[in-house]
Order: C-alpha cells, then structure tokens, then sequence
C-alpha cells in the first residue's frame, strides 16, 4: 500500500498533486491515477452497481471493471472514466461515483440488504401491486439508483477532430508479439503503423520482469522503438486504441491527445478519431488476466495477479502490505515471484493445482514465499484483511490485505471477432482463441494463445513478415533475440499450456456471495437463476443477468459466466460459446467520433453569390436545405416579418421585386439526343421545343409519383439548360446520370451541374422590363423579342455572358437572369440602380412563398413525393403520344383513382382568420376521426394581395367542389377554420400578366 | 466498406449512393404486359444472401453509375465496372 | 480549438490572416481569382478523338484522374472522358473558346469559372493537416506530384490535385463556390496547430 | 408451466433460492403436425402465436425459432414506442398498438417497463412545423394524443438541448406524452410466456429450411429438427423474409438491410423520454439501466451481415453532437446492428397468401417493435378468419401493384430512403 523505494517508468523527481473526492494526494509524472491511489493507500474507490457495494481496483488496463471515477469538473466532467488508464497530471481533481454520500459511507447501500430479492429478472415479474405502480414509483427509484456517473449536462466545451491514415501494415498493439511484428515489417520496406492504446509502448514488457538478449525487457522494447522512430514510413501512435474492425481492412482508432492534461493545449483537439485503410493488420492485443469466482471476491483488495505485479514493476507500488496470490497456472505464479523481487510482500501462493512448475517451486522457496494448494472460499474486512483458505488438510486464514487472483490468460480477441468471427474454444489453453480471421488480418502474440515471451517475439516477427509480404514486401527473417524469462524455462511456457500448467478453473464452490460481473453485480446465483428460469442460451443468460453488459463489456466476466452455466447445461464449452463481441474494443466518447461537425459546423452552409450583398441590406436569412437564404429585408419601423412580408410582395406586384434564385438547380445537356432524353424523363414534350424557348416540365420518378419540377429551356438545336428545385438538385443529376449511364447509354448526351457557375436573380412586377432594359447590351428585350417563355443568351453590364429567361414564379412579367456567380452581386447592384425609379424592393423566400401561393404554383409543400401529376391539376400536360418515366405506374388504379385529394385553393370565410398549413380538411358537421378526414392544407399565407389569408391544399374529389365550405382542422394549435374551396391560383388565373 | 471505382480507384462507399438491385432491367412499355412487368421491375426484389450485383453512384468521385457486385453476408465486393459496360 | 471560427460568420469563406499556432506557419493557403476553369466532356464514343485533337496541340491530355499540363492550360481528369481544365490569366470566355474550337463535335464545353474557389495549399505540415478530411492516401508513394482526385473532404465533394514542381507537396483544391465557407472553415481547424495563413487572394 | 408472478411469489422464490424457480416458458420440442406454424420467434410471431391463443382459442400452435427467441430485431432494437403516424393506412393501427402497449403488463402479468415519458420529434424549419402539424393533427384524428410545443416548450422539457449555435436551429417540436419505450427482452419473454401458458410450443434452435407443398398450398416447414406440418403456415422472420420467401420462389417488395443502434456507458438520470433531430439522423433515450440508447439512419445498402460501418457511427454522433453537445464526453460502450426487412413504401405488410396456407408477416423497416402487440393481434385475426382486420386494411401485398401505397416519407420504391 505504498510506493516502493526504487524501481518502475515513474519521474520520481516530479511529484504531482492531486485530489480524489476532495482530498489531496500526490503522486509522480508516469503514474496513472489507479496507481498513485494506491500508493497513497486508497484502495476503496467506488460502489457498484446495483447493490452499492465498496469496490476497488482490480485491473491495470483498460478492462478495468470497478475502479470508476468522476474526471475533472465543471462542463469537463467526465464520468466513469477508468482510473486505471487516466495519467496523472498536476492538480487532477477525480471523484468517486455511484454513492452517496461516499464511498465509504454509502446509503444507496441498502440494496445490499435487499440483494437476495434484487437476483437476476427481478425486474420483470411484476410484482409491484395495481397498474401503473411500475411507471408512477418504481421506475423512477430503479433509474435514480442505476447507472454510474453523473454527465455534466453541459455542452461539452472541448474540441475534437477526426483524422485518416493509410499503411501497408497496421500492428495493433505495441507489446513483445506487436514489436517484433512492426519492426519486421517496417524493415522490409513496408509502410507501418503501431498503434497502443497505453501511453507508452511496450505493453506487458513494461510491467514484468524479463531479460531479452542482454537487455531487462523495458531497454529491448526502448530498442525496438529507437528504431522504429527512425524509420520514415512507420508511424507511431501511443495512446492510441483500435477501437473497431471494418469491412475492407478499415479500422477505427481513438487517439487520447489531451487526457493527460489538465485541458488541451491550444489549437489541438481534445482527442481525434481516426480511420486508418490497412492492407494488412497484425493483431497483437495479448491477453487479459482470468479472475476466478470464489465467495468474497469483490472485496477492494483483491485484484488480478498481472495488475499486482504491473503494480508493482511499472508504477513501483505495492498495492497492499501483505499479498497473497491465488493461481491456476504458471504465469500467475511467475507474476507474483516478479512482483516479490520488486518489493511486495508476498506471504503465500494459493495454488488449485496439485503442483506448480518446479523451477516456479524452487524459485518460491528461496523467496520465502509459501506454496500452498487450496482454495481461497472468502475473505474478510471492510477492504480486505484476510483470506480463508480451503486446503487438502483443512481451512486456513491468513491475514492479508491484498490479492492477486488468476484463473487464467484470455486473450483480448474482440477486433478478431467485428466482422463476424466466432471464436474457437482450445482444449489446451483452456480458452477462446480468434476464430477465422477477417480478411487481410494476422494475429500473434498471447491474442492467439502463445503466452510465452519467447513464442510471442517469435510469433509477431513472423507475423510482421507475413504481413508486410502480403502487402508486396520481403525481407529474410532476421534472428531472434536469446531470452531468459526471468530463470523460468522457456520451453514450459512457450508450450500451450499443459494439463498441469493449466487446469481451466472458473470457480470455487463454496458458499458466500461469489461475484462474476462486478461491475453489474452479477453474482454466481444470478446464474443458477437464470439456468432455473430458462435463460440458458449465453445470449438470453447475457440478457437476463446483464452479465458482460458493463463498461468493460464482458472482458473480466463473460467466460467464468459462460463456463459456470456449461456446468449447469452439462454442455461443453463449445457447445456453449461466447456470445457477440461489438465494437467499439474501449469505449469511446461521442465528440470524437463527430469531429469538426457539430455545432454550426454540423453541416455545410451554402450562401447564395448574393449574400454578402443581402446581409448589407439587412436581410433576415433562413435555412433551405444547407442553403442560407434571405427570408425578408426589414425595413426601419417595421413591426414584424408580416409587415415586411407585404411591402415586399405589394412593391413586386405594384412595381418591381427582385429575389436571388441561384439555388435553383442547373444542369447543362448538350448532344443530338437531349430532346429525346427529355421527352424520357418528363411527362411533357421538350424535342419540339423551339430554340430560344423554355418550357415548365413535371418529372416522375418511375413508380408514377411526381419526383420534380422546373423550367428547361433550348439556347441551341443540341443544348439546353434545365432547372430544378433546389431540394432536388443533385437528385435530379443523379437521375439524368442513371438514364444515360444504365437505362439508355445509346444516347449522346453530356451532363454537366452549372449550379454553382451561375447566379441567378429574378426580377418581377409590371416594371421589370423597363430595369432589363437597363441592364442588357444593347439587347432587344421586347415583348416580340423576348415573348413569355422565351429563353436567350444575351450579354449584360457590357460584356458579362447571360442567359435571360422569361418566366416568373410569382405570376408577374419577370425574368430571370442568370450570370457568373461572382457577378450576381455586381447584377443586384445594377438592378437596384436600374429599378430605383421604379420603387424596386429586394424580397426574400417569405414574399416568393406568398406570391406562389396566390398565384397557385405548387412547390416543395405540394410536390411531397407523395402526389402525382394529377393530384397537382397538372395531369393534362402528360403528353399521350410518348412513353416517359413512370407512365406505366402512373396508371396503376389507385393512383388514377377520382377519389384522391386534388390540389384546391381555400380562403377562410372569416377574412380575419390566420390559416395554417397542416390542417386538415373535414366535411362540416363531420365526426373529427381518421375516417372523414378528407385531405389537408399545404401552404397557406397571408395574401396583401387580397388582403386576407389563403391556401393551397389537397381535397378529396377537389376539382368539383369549389364553392365549397369545408373545416380546416387544426387541434394540434388549437384552430378549426371554416374555409371556402376555390381554384388554386388566387390571382391573374389567365396569366395575363406574366405575358404583359 | 470500400468500393473500387474503376475510375477513382478504391473508395470508402460514403462517397457513394445506394440504389440496388443491378440485374433488374426497364421492361418494354409498350409490351401487353407492362403494367405486370413495371410492378416487378419497380418493386420485387431477390433481396438474395450472397453475391449481389448492385448499382452504386458516386456521387462525391466521378458521377458514374457503377454495377458492383458484393456479398450481403459479408460485405466483400467482388467487382466493379461502369453501368452500361458491366454485361451485367 | 472552437473558439478560433466562433467569431466568423459560418457563410463566409475563412478570411485572409494567420489563425492557430502563432509562432509557426505549417501550411499556406492561397486563393486564385479570376482563373478560367471549364469541364471538358467526350462525347459518346468521342473521347479518341478528343484526345487526338489535344494531343495534335501539344497537350497530351489522358483519360485517367491526373493532371495533364497543356501549352497554357491544365487538364485534370474527373471522369471518363470528362476533365477539369484551368488556365490561369485567361478570360473564361477565351478558354471557352479554344477547347470548343479544340473539341468541335468530340466533345462539349462548359464554363465553370464563377463556380469553383481555387486554394493551393501547401507547407510542410499541408498533407498532415488535409488528412483531417481528406481520405485519399496523401503519401508520395500514391500520391505523386500531378496525382489527382475528386472526392469528398470535410462534406463538400471536390476535386484536388497535388501540383507539380514545387518543393514542398502543394495541393490545388477546386472548391465549389458555395462550399467555401464550409470547406475552409475545415481548414482553418485542422491546420491550427501547426499555424495556417491564408494569404490574400491572387489573381491569374 | 411456470407460476403467476406475484410479490408473494417473488419473496417465496427469493427464500427458497433458485433450485425453486421454473423456467419461464417450456423450451418444447416439436410436434409432427400443429394447426398454425408460426415462424420466426420475435416479438411478432411470439405475439401472433399469443393472440392466437387468447383471441381466437387456437392452441395448437408453434412458434420455432432458428436461434433463441429475442435474437432478432425484438431483441436489438432502440425500444422506441409511439404512435405518431401520418398517412390513415398507419395512424390507426398504430395507435391500436398503443393501447395494447397501456394494458400489456396485466395481461401478461410481465413487466415489459413500457414506459411512457415522452416522444419528442423537434423541427428546425417553418415547412417542418406544418408538416408535423400534419401529423400532429392526423393523430388526433385517429383517437392518439399529440401536442405541438414551440421553441420554449421544448426548452422546458430538454434544457440541455443546443439552442444557441446549433446549425438548424430548434423551432419547437411534435411530442407525444404517451410514447416511449418499452425493455425489448422483456415483451419477448413476456409474450413467450404468455403464449407457453396458453399451450403454445414454443420451440427453439430450429430453422426453418423448406417449406411442404401440395401444389400451390402450403402445408408445411422443413427444420433443422425435421418436417412439420400445419393448417397453416405464418411467416414473421422480419430481416430474413426474402430468404424464405426465395424457397417458395417468391418475390417481395422488401430489401433487407442494416440499422445499426448504439448504448452508451451507465449514467445517472439525464434525459427525459426519447428525442429526435429533425435536421439529421439521431434519435436517443434513456435506458432503466443508464445507458443513453441512441441510433440513426439505416446503412443504406443491402446486408445480411448484421453490423454497420463507421461512416454511419460518425454521421449517428455527428446529429448528436449538433443536437446535445453536453454528450461529447459520454463514451458509446457498444455498437451493435440488426437486419431490418426495408419494405418498397416503408409501411409494413400483413396479409394472407401469396400462396394458399401461407400468411405473411413483413415489411417493418426500423420500426417494427412499436407495433409488435397490434401486429401480432391483427396477424393472428387474419390467421384465425382468413382476412385481414380493419386495422390491417391497409398492409395487404398487392398495394404495390395496384399503387395504394402508404409512403410516409414520400421516397418512392427505394427501401434505403424510408
Ligand atoms: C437497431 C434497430 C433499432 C430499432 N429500433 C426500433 C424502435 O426504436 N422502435 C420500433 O418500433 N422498432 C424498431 N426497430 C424495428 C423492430 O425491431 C423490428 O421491426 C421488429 O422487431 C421486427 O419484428 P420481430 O420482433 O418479429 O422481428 P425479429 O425479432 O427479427 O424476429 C424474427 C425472428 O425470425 C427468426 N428467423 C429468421 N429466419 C428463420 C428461419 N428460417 N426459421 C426460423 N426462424 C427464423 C429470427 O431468428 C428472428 O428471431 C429497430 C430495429 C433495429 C435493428
Ligand atoms: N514473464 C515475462 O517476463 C514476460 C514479459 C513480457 C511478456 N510476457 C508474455 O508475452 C506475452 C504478451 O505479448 P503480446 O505482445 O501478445 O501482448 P501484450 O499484452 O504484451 O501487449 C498487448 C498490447 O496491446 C495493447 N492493446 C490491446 N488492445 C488494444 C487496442 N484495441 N488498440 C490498441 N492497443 C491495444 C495493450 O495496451 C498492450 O500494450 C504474454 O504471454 C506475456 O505473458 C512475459
Ligand atoms: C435497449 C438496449 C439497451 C442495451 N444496453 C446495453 C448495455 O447496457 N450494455 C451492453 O453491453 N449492451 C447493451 N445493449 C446491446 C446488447 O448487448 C446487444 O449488443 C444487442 O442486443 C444486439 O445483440 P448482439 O450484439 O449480440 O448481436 C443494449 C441493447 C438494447 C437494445
Ligand atoms: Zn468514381
């Protein structure tokens, strides 16, 4: 319980302050914070959690199941971060969590008590009396008493970015296995990455005691690493995990940039997600220590056997005064002899064998360490003060306050297994190893059972060199360093552990509450009951205990659980299998994986080649799509948008407007056959169309249902320029790519996206002839010359290229006029100069909405994907003489059927009512319910023109009931309007104007 | 999942669009059956567990339609050309 | 990191000024005006003698994504058949009208001048501060001087090409025009720490 | 058979210590020959083979299950519970679905923790306020309860949502207070109880592989354990519709694919009933245990490999991110992804045929769990009578060939996009 007086990768010259659950310690730079508590003698660190019970650390990794912390404070509250992998850094404030008020002193505790009733699915028997006894009470308790910490419900205040890489090799993991792998593949010329999600690479040669060619392990890991850094094409990345396996050799990877510090440096991300495109990949994860469960066992105290020795070699902590370690094979006996030459005390091996490797004995006796064959069956203390031991020749207690428990090696396999890969249970080692491999991976290391030092050098060389050879790059093997494990024979443990090395030893039967997820306090009772019940399936057994479900996602509880409930099916282990692992490998904090897209970066913003312009006129902008759009202009006293709203639409109809319409689609097609391609794709004809002329076109999408509208126009015998709804622009595209490129490819017709190449402002009212007039070189822009739909190129403001289409959406004569983008600000600017006699006034969306909708012009609201040509009153454009896309669905009977809702107008018999689109249409005097609901309103306004409120909407049998009083029914905001039915466009219903 | 444009080269399916079934062709429209056979080209699917030769756009790379054929088990493509070349 | 774009309007491309690490300028962004761009597209069953014709002027225009320098002129290959061509001091419409003359009826011309930002970016950490959004292999080994590619970038689909002649890797990014902010917001981001200076924009 | 639960019970079983405790349905081997062969043991089949015995008194019914029940869809999905549908081909099944939901714990004498806190669906535009006003309306009209809140309204209910800088801004929201979510597990084991005390033969580990053909009636499966055969024969495989269908040499209007949903680590109480972006695909509830449940938009191509990639993991967090930036710190524990059987107008399908003896169930796209009690209900209406319920009215499989087709979205035959 205290640091050691030498040893360990810590700068003892640097102490660092810091403070847990408001008390100060001090720990060195290279501690993490598991660590230094310990060295501080904190060895109760948390409470579980369902039953509340004290928990300490067990693990020194990322696997660590209970030693959850509070991080930081404030908005950079961090919740159930693991102690175990947070570095220390001056002045780090971390609290306990799942307490109250301490962890020490815990009132939630009780559950304790009440244990025997809180086993697995009690949650699903209702027992809790009358209905609704569940929602109103027990609920509430059960989520207040669940979960661990506390999120800070602050924005999170940090950065994050994301990042790819591409190698020809990556290795996953940096230990011996992963090494060996990447320097042998760097040395063949291969472009590597070596990825350890540890701050410092070197993985299980930094926490034991071996001596590799003449070097202790932690100098031969510095060695590889001196000539790894050398190498231009290797890339190393500590702090770093591999978080997840995708298809096509992609791979996720968490880096942790700034976790070590008190916040991130500037100008850097808090941490960065990267995807990383391997050829090939090298597993070389290594194994995670096997807890065995025995009655007691989730006392603070006791720990994994490996993490009392990394304790102690890597940290120089002694995590307790007197340990005791409880084994099941060799390495585990290694471990604690390697944890006594580094200082712990250790009083005895607890071993289930009936004999331990006997240079293992030897070197036991000679350390004074007692070897007994036994059992731990309890253990006893507030943290731990003594295990009960249960003997060939009896019960025996020994007092000590710390444990080291092993049951086994399991390797870490999970990134084996995302895309699908089950893995293999193998006899031998008394384990799962990595089934099929996903393509392009190799394993090496103790990940596939080779849990010797030797074996796994060997291993991951081989594997470095496969490796790098099947990315297309050879190299001899090189020789292999001479080891000496720490005078334990190589031979033994090279070999796959033997029957007496390893007896597969999962639990200890005896009584007493035995933990095996204890995190989710999953108790060894939990899984009788669930056998009981019928849960035995490992999935359903996962399910109905939560068992495997914690942070650590099974690592230190799944195969105990799965191996006691063999037992209790009498199926093998095989027969039993694992059940599924998912990625992310260590879980992974949602702001990194969104990057830079959040916020107002979530999404592109699109201005218009306007905007710059707009904003100077003190417009109002609005969100269409990832398009800014100016929404209105207010103007100096005016009272709201609506006040707005009207001058702008009575200034167009009264005088003249203006309005950027640049982000309506443009697609250019050229060749002998872009007549024939549009006769295809709309419902109307377009190769007869003249050149110099334009022509309002409907599309369908080919089940019958209307995919888009818009204005193509000819400028030449094999060239036309077609526009489409902003929302659909690139769908559009997309279509005419898929005529051409799979339906018709006989067709010459080149495709190319002008969007973003042309500005486009409309202007419209009685005067807009007059201000083009102004602005067109010499131009004749007549009615003669330029009839309404007339479509030419023309040039404007002395020599900037143009195209001049007459044509206005709001249903006055207008044009629009479409130059280079970057002159759309230099055409506003000439407009508003032209019209200024004229009063012209810019508008916005707001105003285009209410002038298309008096004019009866459908759009975004109408063309919902849902309503067909007909629907839209505009079924007689079909011409009959061709085919086009989605004729043949557009006759199917329910879409030709009379009783669809056919797009109406509808004005409010009270000329003060407000309409609102959504509301729906019912017969007067109608029940309110789903059967008489007979269409809705789409769009609705209020009209300046007319001066009260309109709407556009769809009627069931529509086209003959104008005259007609119907409901507009609108509870959701309270309304139930009385409209009058009416043909769809409010004004100039002859069009006369737009031909003035 | 990574698709090789044969143009761009190998690229994360993110670039590209979705939109399916490959082996399905536009029927006749004027064919006395055309209404049946829309129905089946529009809506039935094989939807088949193996090797699926499908159309993909690539919408943020070259702007071509391409027939890749890829297995719904495991992801693993098998191929990819351009639409209107595939013989598919 | 966030606060560096928090005082800018999410509308309006990242202006000239050096942002992120002071003391350091890792990458370099520079903005062309008033370059004449243009796509270039085959015809069906064209594209030989498209490239029969450039190549009778001295430009050995190829099918493939690259850049193919012409005599006052750069091809770069975004599909089959089809290229993004540039000239820098032209008028669009005098670019418009050699390729038409070029093309005659193998191919089709359109100006996309207004409709592409052109950023070249470069500096020691410029391929290190890309591959934040950038999922192409920026290594030299599959990446060379004249390498091209259109793909997407921080959510904006774009074309780019790695420049030839210069020292350091530099990268010509044809944004469009509407993506600017988006795009160069990115940039300003991910090249922060190793200090980015967008220079003032240059014209030809 | 196992007992009643009862607190007595639940303080006797505790008492007496597992050896007491029974299984909670029969793990039956199957019979050579039942009157309905119910396929596919999720939630629906479970719950069709339930209805059938309550509703209808057939009991000689079995549900067989290639895996373990709940192994599906039933068992992976985000539990989100609602009603709140557009078009009246879907309102008013829907909503049926509820009120089942609302009594489903007494009458299975299960607790399914439906839990009813709230489904908030927000909008960030004008032209979204009216289209959910829409909706908003269309519930009401089909008996469900729905209420449009305004931008304060909704920063009551969420005050930790982004309203400051958040690129779509939140305008207000649709929230329906009886929505939810249930514990997923819980429904299957409840229904697989309730069916098991009714006689059901609930029978595990056992594909089917083929299927009994007397000319075009169908009569049977073959399994994995042998051939069996039925009256009738009730498909309810959600994702794997079409690999069965293919033995019979069908065709269906359905694509499967891949949604995938994601769980963060425990966390004490933090957001309220379930939420939705309007403006990108991210949709997120609190789990009993802790866990914030949240998913997004499906894959978008064709899979049976029940797992996703990262480019939706990013655009999932991506929309979270935008909406909640107070989750940026919060670790995602597990990804997981299920095969959801994507319809072409993304409604669901129950009908009788297309072959006699044969009964489908199919079609739910990412939403099938809601609806698990009315489907099973009206499934097992159209078994029992042969013809569909008025609430399933408008599911029949010929609406693609006639057009009637019920597109929520508007999307057209294109399954990714529902
Ligand atoms: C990630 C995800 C999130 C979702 N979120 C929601 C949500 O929030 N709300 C919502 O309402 N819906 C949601 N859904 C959809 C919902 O889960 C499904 O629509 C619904 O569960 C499908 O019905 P089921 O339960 O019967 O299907 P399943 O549980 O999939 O049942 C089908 C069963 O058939 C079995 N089977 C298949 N083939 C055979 C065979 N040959 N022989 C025997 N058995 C076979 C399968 O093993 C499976 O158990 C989600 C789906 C997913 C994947
Ligand atoms: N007795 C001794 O002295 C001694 C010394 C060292 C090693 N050994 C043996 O060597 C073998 C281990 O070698 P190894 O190289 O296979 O394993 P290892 O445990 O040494 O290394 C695995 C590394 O992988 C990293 N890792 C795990 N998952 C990761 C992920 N998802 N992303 C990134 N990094 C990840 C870990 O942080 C660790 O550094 C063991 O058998 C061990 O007993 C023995
Ligand atoms: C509502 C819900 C909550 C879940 N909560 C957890 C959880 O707390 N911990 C966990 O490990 N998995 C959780 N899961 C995921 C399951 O472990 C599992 O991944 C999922 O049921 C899919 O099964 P599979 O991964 O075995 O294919 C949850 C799943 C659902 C549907
Ligand atoms: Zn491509």
């Amino acid at each position: 319980m205290s640091r050691l007086p030498s040893g360990g990768l810590i700068d003892r010259t640097q102490s660092l302050a810091f403070s847990f659950d408001g008390r100060s310690y001090a720990g060195h730079s290279g501690d993490t914070l598991a660590s230094a508590l310990l060295a501080n003698g904190v060895r109760l660190v948390g409470r579980s959690f369902k039953y509340h019970r004290p928990r300490g650390i067990v693990t020194a990794g990322a696997h660590e199941p209970n030693a959850l912390v509070e991080m930081r404070t404030g908005a950079r509250r961090e919740p159930n971060t693991r102690a175990t992998t947070q570095e220390l850094y001056a002045s780090l404030e971390a609290a306990s969590q799942n307490r109250w008020p301490s962890p020490a002193f815990d009132l939630m505790s009780a559950n304790r008590g009440a244990g025997r009733f809180l086993g697995a699915g009690f949650y699903y028997k209702p027992s809790m009396g009358p209905a609704g006894g569940w929602e109103r009470l027990y609920e509430p308790l059960i989520r207040h008493a669940a979960g661990l910490g506390r999120a800070s419900a602050l924005h999170d205040p940090d950065a994050y970015e994301t990042a790819f890489a591409h190698c020809d090799v990556l290795v996953i993991g940096a230990g011996p296995a992963g090494l060996m792998a990447a320097r042998a593949a760097g040395r063949a010329g291969a472009r590597v990455i070596l990825a350890d999600g540890d701050l410092r690479l070197g993985g299980s040669l930094l926490s034991r005691r071996a001596v590799i060619g003449d070097a202790p392990a932690g100098a031969f890991a510095a060695g590889i690493l001196a000539e790894l850094a050398a190498m231009p094409d290797v890339r190393l990345m500590p702090r770093t995990t591999i978080f997840g396996a995708y298809d096509g050799g992609t791979y996720g990877a968490l880096e942790r940039v700034a976790d070590h510090l008190p916040a991130p440096l500037p100008f850097t991300p808090r941490q960065r997600a990267w995807t990383i495109n391997a050829r090939r990949t090298v597993l070389a994860t290594g194994a995670l220590d096997r807890p065995i469960v025995f009655p007691g066992n989730d006392r603070p105290g006791v720990m994994s056997a490996v993490a009392l020795t990394a304790y102690a070699v890597r940290y120089g902590v002694a995590a307790g005064a007197t340990a005791a370690v409880f084994s099941a094979h060799d390495d585990a006996v290694a471990a604690a002899l390697e944890a006594a030459e580094a200082g712990v005390r250790i009083a005895a091996i607890v071993d289930v064998r009936a004999a331990v490797h006997p240079v293992l004995a030897g070197r036991a006796k000679a350390a004074g360490i007692r070897l007994i064959q036994g059992e731990v069956i309890g253990t006893r203390g507030k943290t731990l003060s003594a295990i009960t031991v249960r003997t060939p020749s009896g019960i025996e207690t020994l007092a000590v306050d710390t444990l080291g428990v092993s049951g086994g090696l399991t390797p870490d396999l999970g990134l084996a297994c995302h895309l699908g890969g089950r893995p293999v249970y193998d006899a031998a080692r008394a384990t799962f190893l990595p089934g099929p491999l996903p393509p392009g991976m190799n394993a090496a290391g103790a990940v596939v059972g080779r849990f010797g030092l030797a074996e796994s050098l060997a291993d991951g060389q081989a594997a470095g060199l496969a490796a790098a050879a099947d990315a297309g790059f050879s190299a001899p093997p090189p020789a292999l360093p001479r080891i000496d494990e720490a005078g334990f024979a190589a031979p033994s443990r090279s070999a796959p552990h033997s029957a007496e090395s390893a007896t597969a030893f999962w639990h200890v039967a005896a009584k007493g509450t035995a933990f095996v997820d204890q995190q989710n306090d999953v108790t060894a009772k939990d899984i009788a009951i669930a056998h009981a019940e019928g849960f035995r399936a490992v999935e359903l057994m996962k399910r109905y205990t939560t068992l495997g479900m914690a942070t650590d996602q099974g690592k230190t509880s799944s195969l105990a659980g799965l191996a006691m409930m063999a037992e209790l099916t009498g199926l093998s282990l095989p027969e039993t299998g694992t059940t599924t692992f998912r990625p992310p490998a260590v879980p992974v904090a949602i702001g990194a994986l969104a990057g830079h897209h959040r916020g107002a970066d979530f999404r592109p913003v699109r201005p218009t080649p306007t905007h710059g312009w707009a904003k100077a006129q003190g417009a109002v902008f609005v969100e269409t799509g990832l398009w800014l759009r100016a929404q209105y202009f207010p103007r100096p006293g005016e009272s709201g948008w609506r006040q707005s709203v009207d001058r702008e639409v009575n200034a167009t109809r009264a005088g003249v407007g203006l309005v950027d319409a640049s982000t309506f689609g443009k697609i250019d097609l050229q060749g002998p056959d872009v007549g024939t391609l549009l006769d295809r794709v709309y419902i109307n004809t377009f190769s007869t169309l003249p050149v110099g002329k334009a022509r309002y076109g409907v599309m369908l999408r080919e089940d019958g249902f209307v995919l888009d509208d818009g204005t193509t126009g000819r400028l030449a015998d094999a060239r036309y320029i077609m526009t489409t709804t902003t929302a659909n622009a690139a769908k559009v595209y997309q279509h005419l790519a898929f005529c051409l490129d799979v339906l018709w490819p006989e067709l010459d017709v080149t495709l190319a996206s002008v969007t973003e190449q042309w500005a486009q402002i409309s202007i419209s009212g009685p005067h807009a002839r007059a201000v083009l007039a102004q602005v067109v070189d010499g131009q004749d822009v007549s009615d003669a010359a330029l009839p309404f739909m007339g479509a030419i190129e023309a040039t404007v403001l002395g020599g900037i290229g143009a195209r001049i289409f007459r044509l206005s959406f709001a249903g006055e004569l207008g044009y629009e006029i479409a130059v280079p983008a970057d002159a759309g600000t230099v055409l506003v600017e000439a407009l508003m100069a032209a019209g200024r006699d004229f009063g012209i006034t810019p508008y916005g969306t707001e105003a285009l909405g209410v002038m298309r909708i008096e004019k009866g012009h459908v759009s975004g609201n109408e063309l919902n994907g849902q309503t067909t040509a007909a629907d839209l009153g505009l079924g007689r454009m079909a011409s009959k003489r061709k085919d086009h896309i989605g004729r043949v669905m557009s006759e199917r009977p329910a879409l030709a059927d009379p009783d669809r809702p056919m797009l109406v107008g509808v004005k409010p018999v009270d000329p003060a009512a407000v309409l609102r689109a959504g509301a729906h249409f019912l017969k007067i005097g109608a029940p309110a319910a789903t059967a008489h609901d007979e269409g809705y309103l789409t769009s609705a306004c209020h009209s300046p023109t007319l001066g009260h409120a309109i709407g556009l909407g769809f009627l069931k049998h529509g086209a003959k009931r104008h005259g007609e009083r119907v409901r507009a029914f609108d509870p959701v905001r309270g309304a139930d309007i009385e409209v009058e039915v009416c043909a769809p466009a409010f004004i100039d219903p002859q069009g006369e104007r737009q031909r003035g | 999942m990574l698709i090789p444009c044969p143009y761009c080269g190998v690229r994360d399916a993110r670039e590209f669009t979705y939109l399916g079934d490959a082996t399905v062709r536009r029927p006749d429209p004027a064919a006395p059956d055309a209404a049946e056979a829309f129905h089946a080209y529009v809506n039935l699917r094989d939807n088949p567990a193996g090797p699926h030769s499908e159309h993909w756009y690539h919408g943020a790379g070259c702007r071509r339609w391409l027939v890749v054929t890829r297995d719904t088990r495991t992801h693993a493509v098998l191929g990819a050309a351009f639409a209107g070349e595939a013989g598919a | 990191m966030a606060d560096l774009l928090a005082h800018l309007s999410p509308a309006e491309p990242v202006p000239a000024g050096h942002y992120g690490r002071p003391d350091e300028t890792g990458v370099t962004v520079r903005r062309h005006d008033g370059m004449a761009l243009a796509t270039l597209i085959a015809r069906r069953g064209a594209g030989d003698q498209l490239l029969a014709a450039a190549a009778a002027e001295g430009w050995a225009l190829t099918d493939a994504p690259r850049l193919s320098p012409g005599p006052g002129l750069d091809g770069v290959g975004i599909a089959p058949g089809r290229w993004l061509v540039s000239a820098e001091r032209t008028a669009p419409e005098d670019l418009i009208a050699r390729l038409a003359a070029l093309a005659g009826p193998a191919g089709t011309v359109c100006d996309q001048s207004a409709g592409l930002m052109i950023l070249d970016i470069g500096g020691a950490q410029a391929a290190e501060a890309l591959a934040k959004g950038v999922g192409i292999d920026l290594h030299p080994r599959a990446f060379p001087p004249g390498a091209a590619a259109s793909t997407s970038v921080a959510q904006v689909a774009l074309t780019f090409w790695r420049m030839q002649g210069e020292d350091a890797p530099c990268y010509r990014f044809a944004v469009p025009r509407s993506f600017a902010p988006a795009f160069t917001r990115w940039l300003a981001v991910s090249a922060a720490a190793f200090g980015v200076r967008f220079c003032d924009s240059i014209r030809g | 058979m196992s007992a009643r639960f009862s607190l007595l019970g639940l303080v006797a079983d505790a008492l007496r210590g597992p050896s007491a405790l029974k299984p909670h349905w029969r793990d039956a081997a199957p019979k050579p020959a039942y009157d309905v062969v119910v396929v596919g043991g999720g939630g629906h089949g479970l719950a069709t083979a339930y209805y059938l015995a309550k509703e209808h008194g057939i009991a000689n019914v079995a549900v067989l299950e290639k895996a373990h029940v709940g192994s599906g869809n039933a068992g992976r999905n985000t539990t989100i519970i609602r009603s709140n549908y557009l078009l009246p081909g879907n309102e008013p099944f829907y909503e049926a679905s509820m009120k089942l939901w609302e009594g489903l714990e007494q009458d299975l004498n299960y607790n399914a923790m439906v839990s009813q806190r709230g489904v908030l669906n927000l909008f960030h535009s004008d032209a979204q306020r009216d289209a959910y006003a829409r909706r908003g309306n269309a519930m009401i009209l089909a008996g469900a309860d729905a209420e449009l809140l305004d931008r304060d309204g909704v920063r009551a209910l969420a005050p930790f949502l982004d309203f400051d800088t958040a690129r779509f801004p939140i305008k207000g929201g649709l929230l329906q207070r009886r929505g939810g979510t249930a514990r997923h597990d819980a429904v299957v084991w409840g229904y697989a109880r309730g069916a098991d005390r009714r006689g059901v033969d609930i029978v595990q580990k056992c594909e089917v592989t083929g299927f009994l053909r007397e000319g075009e009636r169908v009569t049977g499966v073959e399994t994995t354990r042998g051939p069996i055969r039925a009256q009738k024969v009730a498909l309810a495989v959600a994702g794997s519709t079409s690999r069965l269908a293919r033995l019979l040499d069908l065709r269906l209007p359905i694509e499967s694919h891949c949604l995938q949903a994601f769980v963060s680590e425990g966390l004490k109480p933090l957001i309220p009933g379930v939420v939705t972006f309007g403006m990108g695909h991210f949709y997120v509830s609190q789990s009993d245990k802790g866990g914030l449940v949240f998913g997004g938009d499906i894959e978008g191509y064709n899979s049976y490999a029940q797992r996703g990639n990262l480019p939706v993991v990013a655009d999932v967090c991506e929309g979270g991110m935008a909406l909640m930036p107070m989750i940026g710190r919060l670790r995602m524990l597990r990804a997981w992804g299920g095969l959801v059987d994507m319809s072409m107008d993304g409604s669901p399908i129950i009908d009788t045929g297309p072959l006699p003896g044969l009964y489908l169930n199919a079609g739910w796209n990412y939403g099938g769990f809601k609806a698990t009690p009315a489907s099973g209900w009206c499934f097992a209406h159209t078994i029992a009578t042969d013809a569909p319920h008025a609430l399933n009215a408008g599911f029949r499989l010929d609406r693609f060939r006639t057009g009637a087709v019920i597109d929520e979205k508007g999307v057209g035959a294109q399954p990714n996009l529902h």
